[in-house]
């Protein structure tokens, strides 16, 4: 394992440390393991909060400012924090408003938000939540797990942050993400392994000439070994396996976010994307906005995930609305 | 033999030491049908279980009466409070619901019996798994079954045949194919591997009947 | 090789056709091989243009907008442009101001913006020259091909930037750029090496423990190996190495940009951060303005460099100064 | 024999045919100490080489007086524009230079000597490297003295001379360590290692020979 860290046990506690040394607009409690803006929201704004496991970078910390998230929860390396994170930063961020709790679709993060809101509740801290399950990878039934959340957290979080900081009371900004979560898919696939930093080994081993489809952010393999092919038969693929899901008409409108996994060169990507958005038009569905970088991570992973968000005016709104974060800033 | 605040200590300090001497097994596990995380996130809240136990956690504020329900249902808002991830909550709140069990100074078998299931029952309400689906439970409930069937026979007899029954409940997820949890992602892909959460519950049965045996 | 890309020899034009589908914002002439702005600067702005081999995304096509760059010229992978792109770029963007072309300092790219300067002088346009030459890992002498240019590139041409939009004439935009040039100091180290897709193979191996120090942003060597060490020692060094050659002294402000080579998963950048920042404060060098990402890569290289350039308040108030382009923007 | 335009075609084309059949190796070598792209750059800068002169051109606007100095020229002005990186302009302004020196429907010798001389130069006032120096100089400069010291036997002779020696400046490079370009970065780790402008130098050469050889 080469990796720029000190330990495997002190890297989300180093990685905080250097946060905050680099973001003096974001107030890092590194004891408690909470990522607030420096300064808070207005009085009586619904705050957003949501977190995870670490290794997402910049999702969720990345996120944190005017017009996105009010607070961040960092948990271990692919672990979702514990409830104590979650109730530390609602108590700091509540301003009467009351808190929304992004959460991605795992079953640590359900239960540990979960129990969250519970003491929140006791406190007379109003909680919402907003459950984030966008992979098209996964089987949804009563008797599973549901779908992951991977790429749609970030729309999610942007258009419920600037509806949120529109003053909408926290209700219809829980709303918002809902419908936002609703009409968004996504689907990944990796190039190579992610290696966990207390494990040392990739999550997985792949020969040169293949892929995992259908992988999620947490180093998991997906959901089969492909052969590797060129950018043009993977972007069809992937946009072809969202869409059948999707179920969006020609004349349709998007916002498409082709994702790197962490370790992705930003060249491949914009090959992707060219490829994607060519596939799409295919398709006749048009790309209102796009988003083509590394967001949402899985530590060193080589690959790509795709979402799409149907887009409406409102949306489109709330997307273009300002943002200024670490990871995200657009006026 | 009753169970007391000794021999729960003893349970929990006997756990610690499982799950650290087997990190790197746990997580193996998880790294095959998981986010190689398990060894780690339960290595972490056993030693803060630990240092709860060396600074008089799971006592009255004097720190002087330590039941074995005071212990557990302490250890549990440890685990919740460090582990994160599934285990966390779901091991944190099976010890809260033992512990809330034994409000005694000290636990006959039959109690126990009825405590197990009762942190049994917390797994299922809060994670909704049934046995088969490749989780924990498979080791918990015929752990807690065999514990109760035994309880007659004794304390270090019912805490040998439930180490048993999860031994051998973890070794049984092997063929299984996941339907909760994060291996329920490989879909058919998740046959052939041990569950790790259910790997992690044979170790605190194990450790449990270490702490109880016969003198 | 596992690469995003349909063939090696496509790669640069794929990749400039995602480019273009992803920012309407830029104009992308993928036979001239030149992207600029859509909307052009305002006339008799000093106009800056750049360029180099691809591989290093962002730099340059990520630069391009108000604030930044007026154009770039992408060549193929880690290869410098041939001067037809700059010319036909100088051409493109010259409102009667001049043209600043922004050099990082290879032998390729000198003599090849060198002749595209004659051809453009010949078309009567002014042209103006900053070399960068940042890499403190290589020796400087009339005898040598001299220093690199490496991260200081994007501080040069943001600071630059902002002055050409401020109004300044074309020779004082150059004097900042060769200013700020000056005040910059970079090194990097790399984890393992990047694979260019014609080769199809990594450019060096590296053992799992040790690593590469003081290598470039084209996939080459650096100037020897060392043992992998924690994240602390090798910030340590690398910070050590820079200050020795920059003479800074206590008390001095820094804009310090702590750079991913292209593979370096966030989380990692933000540790190295921590330990970039603890060394400076135990020398006294405090940092003003800081930067943590993948900006100046070298494909997909593990490793990470830093670059620190001395700060007084006319450049702040230039980087500060609002920017708007595919990978930097602030307001 | 004198250099006619055919023979300089000729020489072009084989030029071509040898830097695409050489392309991995020139990669490799540069992937050693460079970047790894000297192969796929000429490979490109040759096959629009090729491609001008099967478009006819280097001729007048009729396309008919092909001279051995328009040829030249054409396919120096086709690398500048088509190769980039290091290689380009100098191999670029190498032929233009060569090709100024040849004014004449063809060329004896001596003439082709001074051409070479020439382009030898511009390479020089480029780059700015000496003998020595660990660049493609190193296969030009024997390989231009060898011909100007040969060109008394005639063509044919010259340019197998030259391309022998080319060959040998080339080989010479190997244990030096490079004082520009970007192997200098590697500073005594560039020792040991062939540089690739000077094989590619070396084709050049070779390709010459081959087509001035006697028929
Ligand atoms: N819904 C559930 N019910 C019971 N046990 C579960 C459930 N989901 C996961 N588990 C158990 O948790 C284990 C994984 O724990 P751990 O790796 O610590 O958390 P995470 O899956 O969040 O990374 C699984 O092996 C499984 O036994
Ligand atoms: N200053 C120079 N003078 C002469 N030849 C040079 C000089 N710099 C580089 N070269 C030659 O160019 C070759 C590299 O060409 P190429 O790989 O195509 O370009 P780049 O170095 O820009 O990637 C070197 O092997 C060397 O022979
Ligand atoms: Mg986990
Ligand atoms: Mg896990
Ligand atoms: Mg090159
Ligand atoms: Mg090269």
């Amino acid at each position: 394992m080469k990796k720029l860290i000190n330990s495997p046990e002190t890297v989300v506690a180093d990685a905080l440390a250097g946060l905050a040394a680099a973001h003096p607009e974001l107030a890092v409690d590194t004891a408690a393991r909470v990522v607030r803006r420096a300064r808070p929201g207005a009085p009586g704004k619904a705050a957003l909060v949501s977190g995870g496991g670490s290794g997402h970078e910049p999702l969720h910390v990345g996120f944190v400012g005017p017009g996105m998230l009010d607070a961040a929860c960092p948990g271990e390396v692919f672990t979702s924090p514990v409830p104590d994170q979650m109730l530390a930063a609602a108590r700091a961020v509540d301003t009467g408003g009351g808190v929304l709790f992004v959460v991605k679709n795992y079953t640590g993060d359900v239960m540990n938000f979960a129990l969250a809101a519970e003491l929140a509740a006791e406190e007379d801290i109003e909680v919402a939540t907003v459950l984030v399950d966008d992979d098209v990878a996964v089987q949804d039934s009563t008797f599973t797990a549901g779908r992951r959340g991977t790429g749609a957290t970030l729309v999610v979080e942007k258009a419920a942050g600037a509806l949120a900081e529109l003053g909408a009371p926290l209700a219809e900004v829980a709303a918002l993400g809902r419908r936002v979560n609703a009409a968004s898919r996504s689907y990944a696939v990796a190039l190579t392994a992610a290696t966990v930093p207390a494990v040392g080994r990739p999550g997985f081993d792949l020969p040169e000439d293949e892929i995992e489809a259908g992988v999620g952010i947490h180093g998991e393999p997906g959901r089969r070994r492909e052969p590797l092919r060129p950018a043009r038969e993977l972007a069809a693929e992937v946009v072809d396996t969202v869409l059948a899901d999707h179920g969006l008409a020609p004349g349709d409108e998007v916002i498409a976010l082709v994702n790197g996994m962490g370790a992705t060169p930003l060249l491949e990507l914009y090959v992707v994307f060219g490829e994607v958005a060519a596939r799409l038009a295919d398709a006749e569905v048009r790309i209102a906005r796009s988003l083509v970088g590394n967001y949402v991570t899985s530590l060193d992973m080589a690959g790509f995930s795709l979402t799409l968000t149907r887009a409406d005016a409102e949306l489109l709104r709330l997307w273009d609305a300002p943002v200024a974060t670490p990871a995200l800033t657009w006026s | 033999m009753e169970l007391d605040s000794a021999r729960t200590e003893a349970w929990l300090r006997a756990a610690a030491a499982a799950v650290t001497a087997q990190e790197a097994e746990l997580t193996a596990l998880d790294t095959a049908i998981g986010d190689g995380d398990h060894g780690s996130n339960l290595r972490r809240g056993f030693t803060a279980v630990l240092a709860g136990l060396d600074a008089g956690e799971g006592g009255n504020t004097a720190g002087t009466d330590r039941s074995p329900g005071s212990l557990l249902a302490a250890a549990g808002r440890t685990l919740i409070s460090t582990v994160g991830g599934a285990s966390g909550p779901l091991y944190g709140s099976a010890l809260r619901a033992a512990g809330r069990a034994l409000p005694g100074a000290t636990a006959g078998p039959g109690e126990l019996a009825a405590a197990l299931d009762e942190a049994l029952g917390a797994v299922q309400a809060l994670g909704g798994a049934r046995p088969g689906d490749k989780t924990m439970v498979d080791a918990w409930a015929p752990a807690a079954a065999a514990f109760a069937e035994t309880a007659g026979q004794g304390l270090a007899a019912a805490s040998g045949a439930a180490a048993a029954a999860a031994e051998q409940g973890a070794r049984a997820t092997v063929p299984l194919v996941a339907r909760k949890g994060r291996a329920s992602y490989l879909g058919p892909r998740s046959a052939g591997h041990l569950d790790p959460g259910a790997a992690s519950t044979a170790l605190l049965f194990t450790a449990l009947a270490e702490a109880c045996r016969e003198p």
